[in-house]
Order: C-alpha cells, then structure tokens, then sequence
C-alpha cells in the first residue's frame, strides 16, 4: 500500500512525537508512505477564517503537488490538516468562483489541479485501508488493563464525517480494542479541547481542557488516546494551570499511533513518549508473548 | 340551438377572467380580449371581473343566444378547477359542452410572472391558441359507467375504523384491511387523549367492537392488499391473507394456548408494548384487539419453524380445534368502486439522532414507550419508572425530534406538543416529578389546546425554550452524578444550562410508512417529496386523490391528531358515498377510437394499451377500441404508424393548431 | 439573427396529471420563473406524437419541453415509457438534423415537484438562449430566397375565409 | 373524330425509374396512346422547350413529372409545365416527397460538390475544376443550370394539383390515374392517387404479424436470413409499410426486402418518419435508458431510414445549422 504523505508544521514540531510514532507504526504495517516534496503550509483553520479564496490557495498548492506526484492518496496525521485539505477539496469542486481563483493562482506557479487527490486520515487508512484483523496480528504485548479514553477531537469527523459518525465516532476505540486496550466510554469524545482558546483565552480555553481531562479520570481512565497535536498539547501542557484553577486532574494524553507502537513491541523510546509532560504510566508487567 | 359549424360558419366567444386582481394585476386583460377579437372567427370577445361567478356564467349563455356562437373559450384559470363550471355554463346556453375551450393565465401565467408585457403576451398565445383550437372541436357525449356499491378500506387505525363505519352504516358493504393482527392502530396504545383526557381505550374499544359486529364490514386483519386493477366504479382488488395459524371463527379468545405454549415465559418483544414487554410465539396483540383472538407468530413459533413442538397450544385448545397449522396464505379478489386509504403513519426512529442518546442510555425513552408506562394496562401496571425500577424525580421531555430538522424532517408533527404537553400532565400526575419540556415554539392550535398549554404551566411544569444539543452523562457538578445531562442553549434566558434529569422522553414525530412509495404505486396516486399522499387539492379535495374514486384518510396524508383524522375519514366516507349514491361514473369522453377504413390493421397499438382496450377483429382484420376500457391516454394515438387512431378531446388537428397558436407572432 | 429583442420561445407538453398539476402548483405556491413556456395539456405524455415536437420547432419554436409523470408513476401505468424510448430515438434524429440536444428536453415531474417546474423551465430558458433562435421558420424563407419565386407560406390557414366581425367588448 | 387529350412527361432531379415505370406498360403504352397524344417526352421523343413554351397555356391536360427540383433548370421547367398543363401530376417519391435526392438535404452544398468533383474515389480532377454557371469558350458562352442549396418537392416550387406515388410508381397505379384523367373521374385537387391506408393491408406477411413485437433488437437486412413468411417487424428488421401508403401491393415484403416508405405517409399523417419513429419506440421492450440505447444502436442512420424518400417534405425539410451558399460562380 502506497500513500502520499503530508506532515504540516504540527508532526515536525510541537507535534513530533507523533511522526516519531506513526511512521514506524506503519512501516511496521508494510504501508510505503513517500512524504510530499516540497510541501507548505495549510493555512490553518485561522487562515481559513480571515480570508477563504486565498487561504485555499494556500491549502490547494498542496493538493496539487501531490496529484503531480501520485498515488492519490495523501496521508494527513495533523486534524487541522486533514480539515484545511478537505475543506479545500470541497471548496473547489462545489464553488466556481474559488475554483476560478485556486487555477488561476496555481496556473502562475504552473500548476493545476484537477481534484483527485484523496485526503486520508490514519485511522481511516488503518481500520478501512489495513484492516484490524491484520493490525491485531501484529500486537506482540497487548495493552492489557491499560483503561484509555479515546478522544478524536472536534475536526477528523465534522463537518466531513467522510470515515466515521460525526456524533459517536469509534474507529479509534475500535482499534484500541485490537490493541488489547479496555476503552472506557468517553461521551467527550468529539468536543472541544480549548483549541487556540487557550493560548488567547485561557479562561475559557483551559476550563474546556479541564471537562475533557476531568471526565477522563471520572471514567477511570489510565491515558487519553488522541489523533490531534493540539489536542494533545493542550491536553498535557497546561496541568499546573489548571489544577491551579479547578485542582489536579493529572492524566497523560498520547497519539494513537503510540500505543500501537507500544502494542507492537516497537523500542518504546523510539515512540517519542519522553516529549510528554505528564509521562504515561508504564503498562502493566505482564507475561512475555509466546 | 346546436349548431353543426361543418354546416356554418364558427362563430367564438372569447372571455377573459380578472378573477379579481388574480390575472388582471399581471395581465392587460382588455389588451387580450382586443387582440383576440381581431382573430379570424372570433364574434365576441369580452373580459370580465370573475367568469365563474353567475353572473359571468350567465354572459356566455347570453351571448350563446344572442351572438349565435357555436365556440367559446374562456382564459381564467386552470381547466383541473373550473372547466367543469364552464361546460356547464356552456351546456346551459345550449350548446354542446364540448364546444368549450379553457385557457390557464392564472396558474401558468400571472401567478408565477413578474412583467405586465410578458404576462400579457403569453395570455394572449395561449389564448390564441385555445382560439385556434377551439374550431376544431367536436360535439361529444359522456358516457355513464356504473359504479359498485362496495368500498374498500386500507388501514384499521382510527381513520380506517371511522370511514368503515361512516360508510357502514349507510347501508354499503365495506371490506376492512389491517395489516396487524389486530384493528386499533397507534389510538389503541395511547392511555389518555389530549386535551380533555379521556381515555383513548374507553373511546375506542366501542367503536372497534361495532367494526366487528357490524353486518356490512368484511373485516380483514393480518391481511395485505397486494394488487390493485381496474378504475373507478370498479376496481378489482387482490388481497394477501397471512396465516395466523388459528381459525378466526372458532377461536374463543379464552387464551388458554397462551398460557399452555411450550415457552414458559414471554421472550420476544411485544410490538403492542413497544418491546416494554415480552410475549410469547402465540399471542394476543393486546386485551382488547379486534378480532379478539391470539395470533401465531411463525418467526417465533416451534412448530412453524420446525415442525417440532409438543403442541401443548393445541392440547389447551382441546374440542374447539382452532389452532391449524395447516393454514396457509391465502389471496382473495374483491371488486369495490371506491378505495379509501388510510395506511397512517410511522413514528421517526430516535437512535437517527445520536446525540439524544436514545438506544444508549437506558432511561432515555420515547413517548409512546412513556404511554405504555403509564397505562394501566402496560408493562407496569400504569407505573412510571426508570429501568431500574425506581421512580423518577425529574423528567425531561424533548420535542421535535424528528421534525422541523433540515437534518431528519422538515415538517412539523403536529401532534408532538400536545401529546408531550399531556405526558408531562400524567407524569406530574403519577409520580409528582419535576417535568421540564424543552421546545423550540409550542403549537397548540386546537379546540381546547391552547388552554391545555395553560393547564401545564400552572400544573407547573416547566418549559425551556431551545434546541436540545445533546442528553449525556458526564458530570460537572455532583449533582449531576448518575443522571442524564441534558445541555440545551435556553433562548429566553440567554445561555447554555446544563439540565440533570432522571429520564428523558422524545417526542418522536411521524414519519410516512416505510412501505409507502409502493403503496402509493399500486393505488396510483401521487406523493409530495417527503413520501406522504397527496391530495387532489390542499384545500377543497383534501381527502380525494388524482385517482378518481381513491380517497385518502388520516395520517398517511400528513401528521394530524385524533379529532382531524376523524374528520377527514368521515369526509373520505362522504365523498365515496356521494359517488356510490350517484350510482354512475360519467366519464370524460377523451376516449381513442379508430377509424375503420384508414386501419390497415398493422397491429402496432395492440399492445400498447396497458388497459387491453384494443382488440383485433380477426374477420375484418382491423384494430377497434373499445371506448369502456379506454381511459384516454392518447399513447396508440401518439403510435399510430398511419395516423388512423385519433382521440375525442385530444384530435391531431386540434393539439397542430394549438401548436400553431401558441407559436403565432403576438 | 442577432435581433436584441429576441426571446426564446418554448412549447411545452405536459401530462395532465403530474406535470401539469406540478405548474398548477407551481402557480398556486406563487413560484416565479421565466414567461418563455407555453404549457399544451395532454393527457399523458404518452400522447407526444413526435410530429408535435416536428412541428413545433418548424414553426418557430426554440426548444420543446415535455413533461411526464416519474418512470413507474404515470397515471396510465407505462405510458411514460413510451415516451421515454420515443425522445431518445428522436433526439438522435434531431442531432442528425442540426438540432441540439438542449433545446427538446423530457423531465418527469411530478405533481408535487411545482419547484421543479420552475427550475427546470428557467434552466432550460436559459440553456435555449446561450443557444440562440432556431428560427426554422426565418431559415426556410432564407432558404426559398434562392428560387426565382419562392413558394407561399407551408401551412395556409384553411379558415381564413371565414371570417366572422368580431366584437370587443368590456363588463 | 375529337381531338385526343394531350400528355407530357418530363424528368426532373431522379435516377430515371420513372421513366423506366412508364415504359414498363409495356405492349399497354399502345392503348395509352390510342387514347392521348404525348405531346412531350425528352426521354423518348424529340420535343423542345421550345415546343412547349409555344404551346398555349393549359392546352396539355396533364403533365406527369418525376424527380425532385434541385436546380434553377429543373425549376424553370417545372414553372414553365405548370403554366401549359390543365393538371401537373408530381410522379413519383422524388416529386412528390422530394426522394432520395432530398436526402442530400441533410448536407451542404459545398460539401456535396467538393466530393463528387474533387474526393470520391473514383474522381481525378487536378485542376479541381467545377461546373459554372457560365463560361466562356472559344468566344462561346456556355451555360449551365445553377446547382441550389436545397432539394425540393415539386409542390414546394409550383401549385401541383395530384401526386401518383412510388419509386417508381407501379403500371398499375400509373394506368389506374391515367384511366381517372381521361374518365374525368378525379378525387379533389392535392389528392395522392393509391389507397389511402397503410401497405400492411396488402402484405402477404401481415398474417403471420404477431400481436406483441416487444422489439428487443434491430437488424438491417443484410445483418440476417430473413424468414420469406414471417412478418419483417417480427424479424427486427424496420419495416415501413406500417407508416407507408399502400398501393405497391407490398412489392418489396413480396420480394423478400422490407418497405423502405417510397409511397410515402397516407393523409392523416404530416411527417412519415415521426410516426414509423414513434410506433416502433414504444413498441420497444427496454425500459432503462441504457438498454433502450442499445436496442437502438440498431438503427445506425435514423434520417436516412425513417426518412429515405421523405426529407424534402419533412417537417424539418432540411439539416436546420445549414448555410445558404451563393454560388461563387454564379453573378
């Protein structure tokens, strides 16, 4: 299986961990992933919302780079990513006028794009693309008793809920279960986690970060498990701000891909796990795979 | 005064309609009667403020005499309303009715124009047009086709029960089709009926009893029709009898086999009780069905299944040898003049909205699942409860789910703040728990509605406007700790509450019948985008269809309540038995026919005719249609390789020069 | 052709009993849309001789629509079908003839679809007007310019004679 | 003794099968002749426009033309038979539907010239040289008759008062026409002179027509064996006859072929191709748009069948996107 792959700005930095993670996980899987050359930025959600035409430029250069390249497929991790692609994607098929203005933009730097690029999510690639049952043939030290709470975020599924519910998503519950894990229901699952609320509101920023991370240790959690790198930081980053605030609520929050490399018997310090704040609790001792 | 204008000159009266501002504020109504004056053959041309007032019936028969006009067209509005009441009008000056031609400005012009000349110059084509044509227009006669007294009834809710009986008991044989194994529909779960609470059992059981005993209704439940032929006055109608596995006349109803079923306990979900309660494979719908005796569930039942069972069933049944396995489906044919099809509704299915949490959480439950609770002849006995077996503390009830929602239905149920506004009134009153109702706009536009709104808020309970985001779990403050969340954006107050409730109701609105595409099909008549039937007119044919002598009753034409159904299923009664009392069908003479000697006898139409009217005479080796089966269509006309086979009302020359007229430069 | 005041004309045919509700419809719901359609009533659109739309577009007509009940919906069980083998056979012909695929269009609307009406007859307005006249009637007397007398009109009006003195009057 | 009724033949755009049907009366010519003077015939006897254009007005009583009018010479003549005959009768599909030749309606001028003079295979002509109207020649002006645009029935270039269909018409029909002239027992003016219902009456085949031909194909002739019995409908092979006049007495059917439609539409019918086009559709089995594309795939060239000596008076008369060419040669 061959995939293009488009890192954004989050897996090279705030986000590194989850590269770190991911691309092992899926070499590990037999999945070929060529990072696409020369790649820019999406433009963000904030791009988005202050001017549309030019931040779909923006996001379609990208698109267009990587339908030059081939295969069609374009693996991205980054949720914000994954929006901002498939916004644009939709954007220019559905409207004329943007189409006009991403063409004609493209066509100065002698591109074009003709709309066949596919922007893959992991989770989708792994559950629909792999398969669980060939996942779970590769989990040598099931995650047995680790208590996760999945949390996808507010923008893998919504508005495009293109791989799974929008309201009660459970392709990554379904995956951590393949992994051995005992997922915990986590109603949270789809709500917000603050986003950039929380570097310029915190009040009200951190007091969603806090619903998320309280509701966790409620439901008896051991580590949320997440797809997103903002939710991530914002999940890891600001405990002592927030037990400040509303007292402890101390609970790690990881990629995904993490625990499937930890499932996968892959070298944990090659997984990116010392990046994190609160530290995961180390899994349960339990007897070596036959 | 009949003039043969092969033998005289055509002579038109041309008359356009105002209706009021209708036409005339879009369209120069005296510029078209100018311009059509000037046509060749045209002896009046008049316009006039509203044609189909008596007055403006009474100028054309005036003008017949007067004028000798052995044509007239009238430019009003749309043929499918009035152009009966110019025939008429026609007839009454003496001449042939169909000698008359209708032109739609109104409709298809100045109703949907928004430029005076435009309007005016297509009024004036298309008068031209009926102008043209009318010339070619022939002297015809209706013919009376007999109608059959018989009527059928598709549908045993209140609507289906309330027709049967109207038209009953005017002395017409009514056969009543029920898909269930028992009469009653949705009424017969309801425990009490807004907004006077009465309760629904007390008020409908009678009725179902009379349905029974009635000696003109043939009642078939567990029975499906599956085919319908003919037209109106007689249609022919085959019906799937379903096994139920028990003889419907010697069965007592003593449901001793109930109690003697190898099954000890009940273990599958009785439908009556919304899966609340479990039954066994021989059942009775509930204690008052109609008819009142148990049905064999072949999905469930051993013996049907398998073939092994101890049959202890048929040991209780003992001498009265009602239980028979042998039973087998069955189709029977009936021949009924009118159709009345009152097929209902299904209630919208909660687990679409996830974020309800309806299948989820267990004390999230719909409303009919809360009418079964709280009857008394419920799964528990009439008390509300929670899962667990406790009493809730608070409630919350949920409206329109399902409804007024671009993402589920757009339309409004109608019946969903009423019947939650007496569900929230029965739960006070049972269990005295805290109701809040959360709305988007209260509807209480009935008879006594609106003052049962205001029995609810002193009852007090509590209304908080808004769209409910979602109904969850998890808990922000310790009082929220094993409850239901409801978190909801209260519009009046201006923020988002967070609501911990014990149970929640939804107030699941209605739905068209899965089935019902393919019930419209087999009964012709028509659907608007959502799936409910349509009706001939929204306002002055409510309950009659664009299929003549099918009638349409209750809620399969659209979410209404009790006391509506029942008003349009006596009007469906009326308005079949106004054509069963009439004793004809006058049909409209747009009959095909063929002329002998242009038929080469090609054969190509035979077997165009869907309805078989065209037959081949083997002795003169020519094609001949036969006007009584014929209903007018045109299609053999159309395909007629040599131009041989031509249609009353719909000739060649008279649709070239209505071509010809609506081109004509104007 | 290049006249500035050119509108395009349609002829439309529609089945009495979904089409033609529909545009009833359409005029009850008071739904606006473009003035160029004049609507012909049949009783199905089985009744749509292929001559009609022959003639219709020889006499001057842009574009032809014909409007019928759903497929599996006509009132008369399949006559639509019917329709529906004729129209393709026929707009193979009328390519062949030089006549676009847009101006002769066949849409099944049903009784309730008054919103359909107006969408698909602005649609279709404005498609036949990006195409310009078809002026068969005007190509024809360009045509006959070539003979040393060209004939008189195709059609005569056979009732011309019978002219009757029309009186005009308002109540 | 009186003096005989005087007759005229003249040939206009067609192959010559008329003429040839005229001479197919064999040894029965000689009671035509007993009973009319033929007074011009280019064909077979030497008779001028001259001749013609000294006659007076109305002095032949009728004139059977055949062919269609295609050029200025053909209408000329046209004009100048219609002024000398008491009765001018369009003889024959070409005059009176416009024929084959009209089928050349579907193409433009240009385009029929280049190839025949310049790109049919069998052409060498270097100089791609053309027919002109005039040219001059050793001090010579030579002319020749303008090539027009359009192909037209003879109706659609003079009043014509009968059609005698047919390509060609039969003896038969011709005699039984000549025989009402001379009887004065003619139908009113515009009449077609043969039955006036479909040749299915008179087809030997139409016994063996099945009620149902639910068509699930369509063949040409040459694509099958075709049953000498069975009606050709009933093979999948378009068949006219349902669409076309009788009178023929189904020559064609008798002879194993189907009716092509050369006696044209009866009375009731304008356009012949849209009523065979529609009455074989609807009797088509396919209901979903891709079988009843292919079906009919079977019928590769819908002008030219439905319309094979009919265009020319079609609704449609002519491929409506085409130009008007001025000749170039022409002043």
């Amino acid at each position: 299986m061959k995939y293009s792959y488009f890192p954004g700005c989050s897996l090279k930095g705030l986000g590194r961990s989850y590269e770190e993670s991911l691309l092992p996980v899926m070499r590990h899987l037999g999945m070929e992933l060529a990072e696409l050359n020369d790649w820019n930025c999406c433009g963000a959600t904030a791009y988005m919302s202050v001017d549309e035409g030019k931040a779909a430029v923006l996001a379609a250069r990208n698109l267009a780079i990587a339908e030059k390249a081939g295969p069609e497929d374009l693996m991205t991790p980054c949720s914000a990513c994954y929006l901002v692609l498939n916004k644009t994607k939709h954007n220019i098929a559905d409207y004329p006028e943007i189409n006009a203005t991403v063409q004609r933009a493209l066509g100065s730097a002698h591109l074009a794009y003709r709309g066949s690029v596919k922007v893959r999510h992991p989770l989708d690639m792994l559950v629909h693309d792999v398969g669980l049952d060939v996942v779970k043939e590769k989990v040598v030290r099931p995650l047995k008793g680790l208590k996760v709470a999945p949390y996808y975020g507010c923008q893998v599924v919504r508005p495009y809920a293109t791989f799974d519910d929008a309201w009660n998503p459970t392709t990554m519950d379904r995956l951590l279960a393949t992994l051995g894990a005992e997922v915990v229901p986590y109603p949270l699952k789809t709500k917000c986690c603050g986003g950039s609320l929380t570097g310029t509101v915190p009040e009200a920023g951190l007091r969603l970060t806090y619903i998320l991370l309280k509701e966790a240790v409620r439901r008896g959690a051991d580590v949320i498990a997440t797809v997103c790198p903002l939710c991530q930081f914002n999940l890891d980053a600001y405990h002592d701000q927030i037990s400040r605030r509303w007292g402890p609520t101390r609970i790690a929050t990881v990629y995904f891909t993490q625990l499937m490399g930890l499932a996968f018997g892959l070298p944990p310090e090659q997984l990116g796990l010392k990046r994190n704040f609160i530290p995961m609790k180390p899994l349960q001792a339990q007897p070596t795979a036959a | 005064m009949n003039t043969n204008p092969k033998n005289g000159a055509v002579r038109i009266g041309f008359y356009i309609c105002h209706c009021g501002h209708n036409i005339a504020g879009m369209v120069d109504c005296a510029a078209v009667a100018l311009h059509i004056a000037k046509l060749p053959g045209v002896a009046v041309s008049r316009d006039y403020k509203y044609m189909c007032s008596d007055p403006g019936q009474e100028l054309i028969q005036q003008d017949i005499r007067e004028h000798q006009l052995n044509r007239v067209v009238v430019a009003s509005c749309s043929p499918l309303l009035h152009e009966h009441t110019f025939r008429k009008a026609v007839a009454a000056g003496g001449l042939n009715p169909f000698y008359f031609q209708m032109v739609n400005i109104r409709e298809h012009d100045s109703w949907v124009h928004t430029d005076r000349a435009e309007a005016t110059a297509k009024a004036k084509s298309l008068s031209h047009a009926a102008v043209c044509r009318v010339r070619f227009h022939r002297a015809l006669e209706t013919t009376r086709v007999p109608i059959n007294p018989d009527v059928l009834v598709v549908g045993g809710g209140i609507a289906g029960i309330h027709a049967a009986l109207t038209v009953a008991n005017s002395g017409k044989k009514v056969f009543l089709v029920e898909r269930d194994p028992s009469i009653g529909g949705h009424m017969a779960q309801f425990d009490k009926t807004f907004p006077t609470l009465d309760c629904a059992a007390c008020i409908l059981t009678p009725k179902m009893s009379a349905v029974r005993s009635h000696e003109n209704i043939t009642l078939w439940t567990y029975s499906e029709v599956v085919k319908v032929e003919g037209y109106v006055g007689n249609y022919k109608v085959t019906v799937r009898r379903k096994p139920r596995y028990v003889n419907e006349e010697l069965c007592a109803g003593c449901l001793e086999c109930i109690t003697a079923c190898v099954f000890k306990e009940g273990k599958f979900p009785d439908e009556f009780n919304v899966g609340l309660s479990k039954r066994k494979p021989v059942y009775i719908p509930f204690a008052q069905a109609v008819p009142p005796v148990v049905v064999i569930d072949p999905e469930r039942c051993l013996q049907v299944r398998t073939g092994k069972c101890k049959k202890t069933c048929i040991e209780a049944c003992a001498d009265r040898h009602a239980i028979d396995f042998s039973q087998k489906e069955e189709r029977v044919e009936v021949q009924v003049g009118n159709i009345i099809v009152a097929t209902g509704f299904k209630l919208f299915d909660a687990k679409r909205i996830p974020q309800y949490g309806y299948g989820h959480f267990p004390n999230v439950v719909t409303a009919i699942e809360l009418e079964r609770l709280v009857n008394s002849s419920g799964p528990t006995a009439g008390e509300i409860v929670l899962r667990d077996g406790r009493q809730p503390k608070s409630v919350g009830v949920i409206l329109c789910v399902g409804s007024r929602d671009l993402k589920t239905n757009r339309w409004c149920s109608r019946t969903c703040c009423m019947h939650s506004m007496k569900l929230a009134q029965l739960v006070r009153e049972h269990t005295g728990a805290d109701v809040t109702v959360f709305y988007m706009d209260i509807r209480a536009p009935g008879k006594g509605y609106e003052e049962f709104y205001d029995k609810s808020l002193k009852e007090g309970i509590q209304f908080v406007r808004g769209r409910v985001a979602e109904v969850t779990d998890w808990a922000m403050a310790p009082e929220e700790e094993g409850k239901l969340v409801i978190r909801v954006e209260d519009t009046l107050a201006g923020f988002v509450r967070r609501i911990p409730l014990d149970m929640i109701v939804l107030a699941a609105g209605m739905e068209p019948q899965a089935d019902s595409q393919e019930v419209r099909r087999m009964f012709n008549m028509s659907c608007g985008t959502e799936g409910w039937f349509l009706e001939k007119h929204p306002k002055l044919a409510p309950v009659s269809t664009f299929t003549d002598g099918v009638f349409i009753a209750g809620c399969c034409q659209g979410p209404k309540d009790i006391p509506d159904s029942v008003a349009q299923a006596g009007a469906a009664a009326a308005e079949a038995m106004a054509l069963v009392d009439k004793g004809y069908i006058e049909q409209e003479p747009n009959t095909a026919y063929i002329v002998e000697a242009d038929c080469s006898g090609c054969k190509s139409c035979l077997p165009l005719c869907p309805y078989t009217a065209i037959l081949f005479d083997d002795a003169k080796q020519k094609a001949r249609i036969n006007g009584a089966l014929c209903k007018g269509c045109g299609t053999c006309v159309a395909s007629c390789p040599s131009g041989s086979i031509r249609q009353n009302l719909f000739e060649d020359e008279e649709i070239f020069s209505e071509i010809e007229g609506v081109l004509a430069y104007v | 052709m290049s006249d500035p005041k050119w509108q395009p004309r349609i002829v439309a045919f529609f089945c009495n009993w979904c089409t033609y509700t529909a545009a009833d419809l359409a005029g009850v719901s008071r739904l606006k849309y473009a003035p160029n359609v004049r609507i012909i009533r049949l009783m199905c659109s089985g009744r749509v001789d292929p001559q009609f739309i022959l003639d219709a577009l020889a006499l001057g007509a842009d574009g032809v629509l014909i409007g019928g009940c759903h497929l599996g919906d006509c009132h008369y069980a399949e006559g639509n079908y019917k329709t529906a083998r004729r129209f393709q056979m026929l707009q193979r012909l009328l390519r062949d003839m030089g006549i676009e695929d847009q101006r002769v269009r066949l849409e099944w609307i049903s009784a309730s679809e008054g919103e359909r009406v107006k969408t698909v007859i602005n649609d279709m307005v404005e498609q036949v007007r990006a195409l310009g006249p078809l002026g068969l009637p005007q190509h024809r007397e360009d045509w006959d310019r070539e003979m040393a007398h060209p004939a008189g009109p195709a059609r005569q009006d056979e009732w011309a004679g019978q002219r009757a003195e029309p009186e005009a009057a308002h109540a | 003794m009186p003096e005989k009724p005087k007759i005229g033949f003249y040939w206009c755009a067609s192959c010559g099968g008329c003429e040839e049907a005229v001479v197919d009366f064999a040894e029965d010519i000689l009671g035509v002749l007993q009973a009319v003077d033929i007074v011009f015939w280019p064909v077979a006897m030497d008779f001028k426009k001259k001749h013609v254009e000294a006659m007076p007005d109305k002095s032949i009583a009728a004139t059977l033309l055949n062919g269609a009018i295609r050029t200025s010479e053909q209408e000329e003549m046209a004009r100048l038979l219609r002024r000398k005959s008491q009765y001018l009768i369009a003889y024959g599909a070409c005059a009176q539907l416009g024929g084959i030749p009209s089928l050349a309606n579907e193409f433009p001028r240009e385009q029929l010239l280049r190839y025949v003079y310049e790109e049919a295979p069998t052409v060498v002509n270097e100089a791609k040289t053309r027919p002109r109207t005039s040219s001059q020649n050793n001090g010579h002006t030579m002319t020749l008759p303008e090539f027009r645009n359009v192909v037209r029935a003879l109706d659609q270039v003079v009043d014509v008062d009968f059609y005698i269909p047919g390509c060609p018409p039969t003896p038969k029909i011709t005699k039984a026409a000549i025989g009402a002239l001379l009887e004065g027992k003619l139908p009113p003016k515009g009449s077609v002179l043969a039955p006036d219902v479909a040749l299915c009456e008179q087809c030997p085949r139409k016994a063996n027509k099945p009620a149902d031909l639910s068509f699930t194909r369509f063949q040409r002739p040459h694509q099958v064996v075709i049953d000498p019995n069975l009606c050709l409908l009933a093979q999948g092979i378009v068949c006219m006859g349902p669409a076309t006049r009788a009178g023929c007495e189904a020559a064609c059917p008798g002879g194993n072929m189907p009716c092509t439609g050369c006696f044209g539409p009866t009375s009731r019918v304008q356009d012949q191709g849209a009523k065979i086009l529609s009455s074989l559709c609807a009797n088509m089995a396919a209901k979903d748009d891709q079988e009843i594309r292919a079906v009919l795939a079977g019928i590769p060239d819908p002008v030219g069948t439905f319309y094979r000596y009919g265009l020319g008076k079609s609704l449609l008369r002519r491929k409506a996107n085409l130009p008007v060419e001025t000749a170039k040669d022409s002043p």
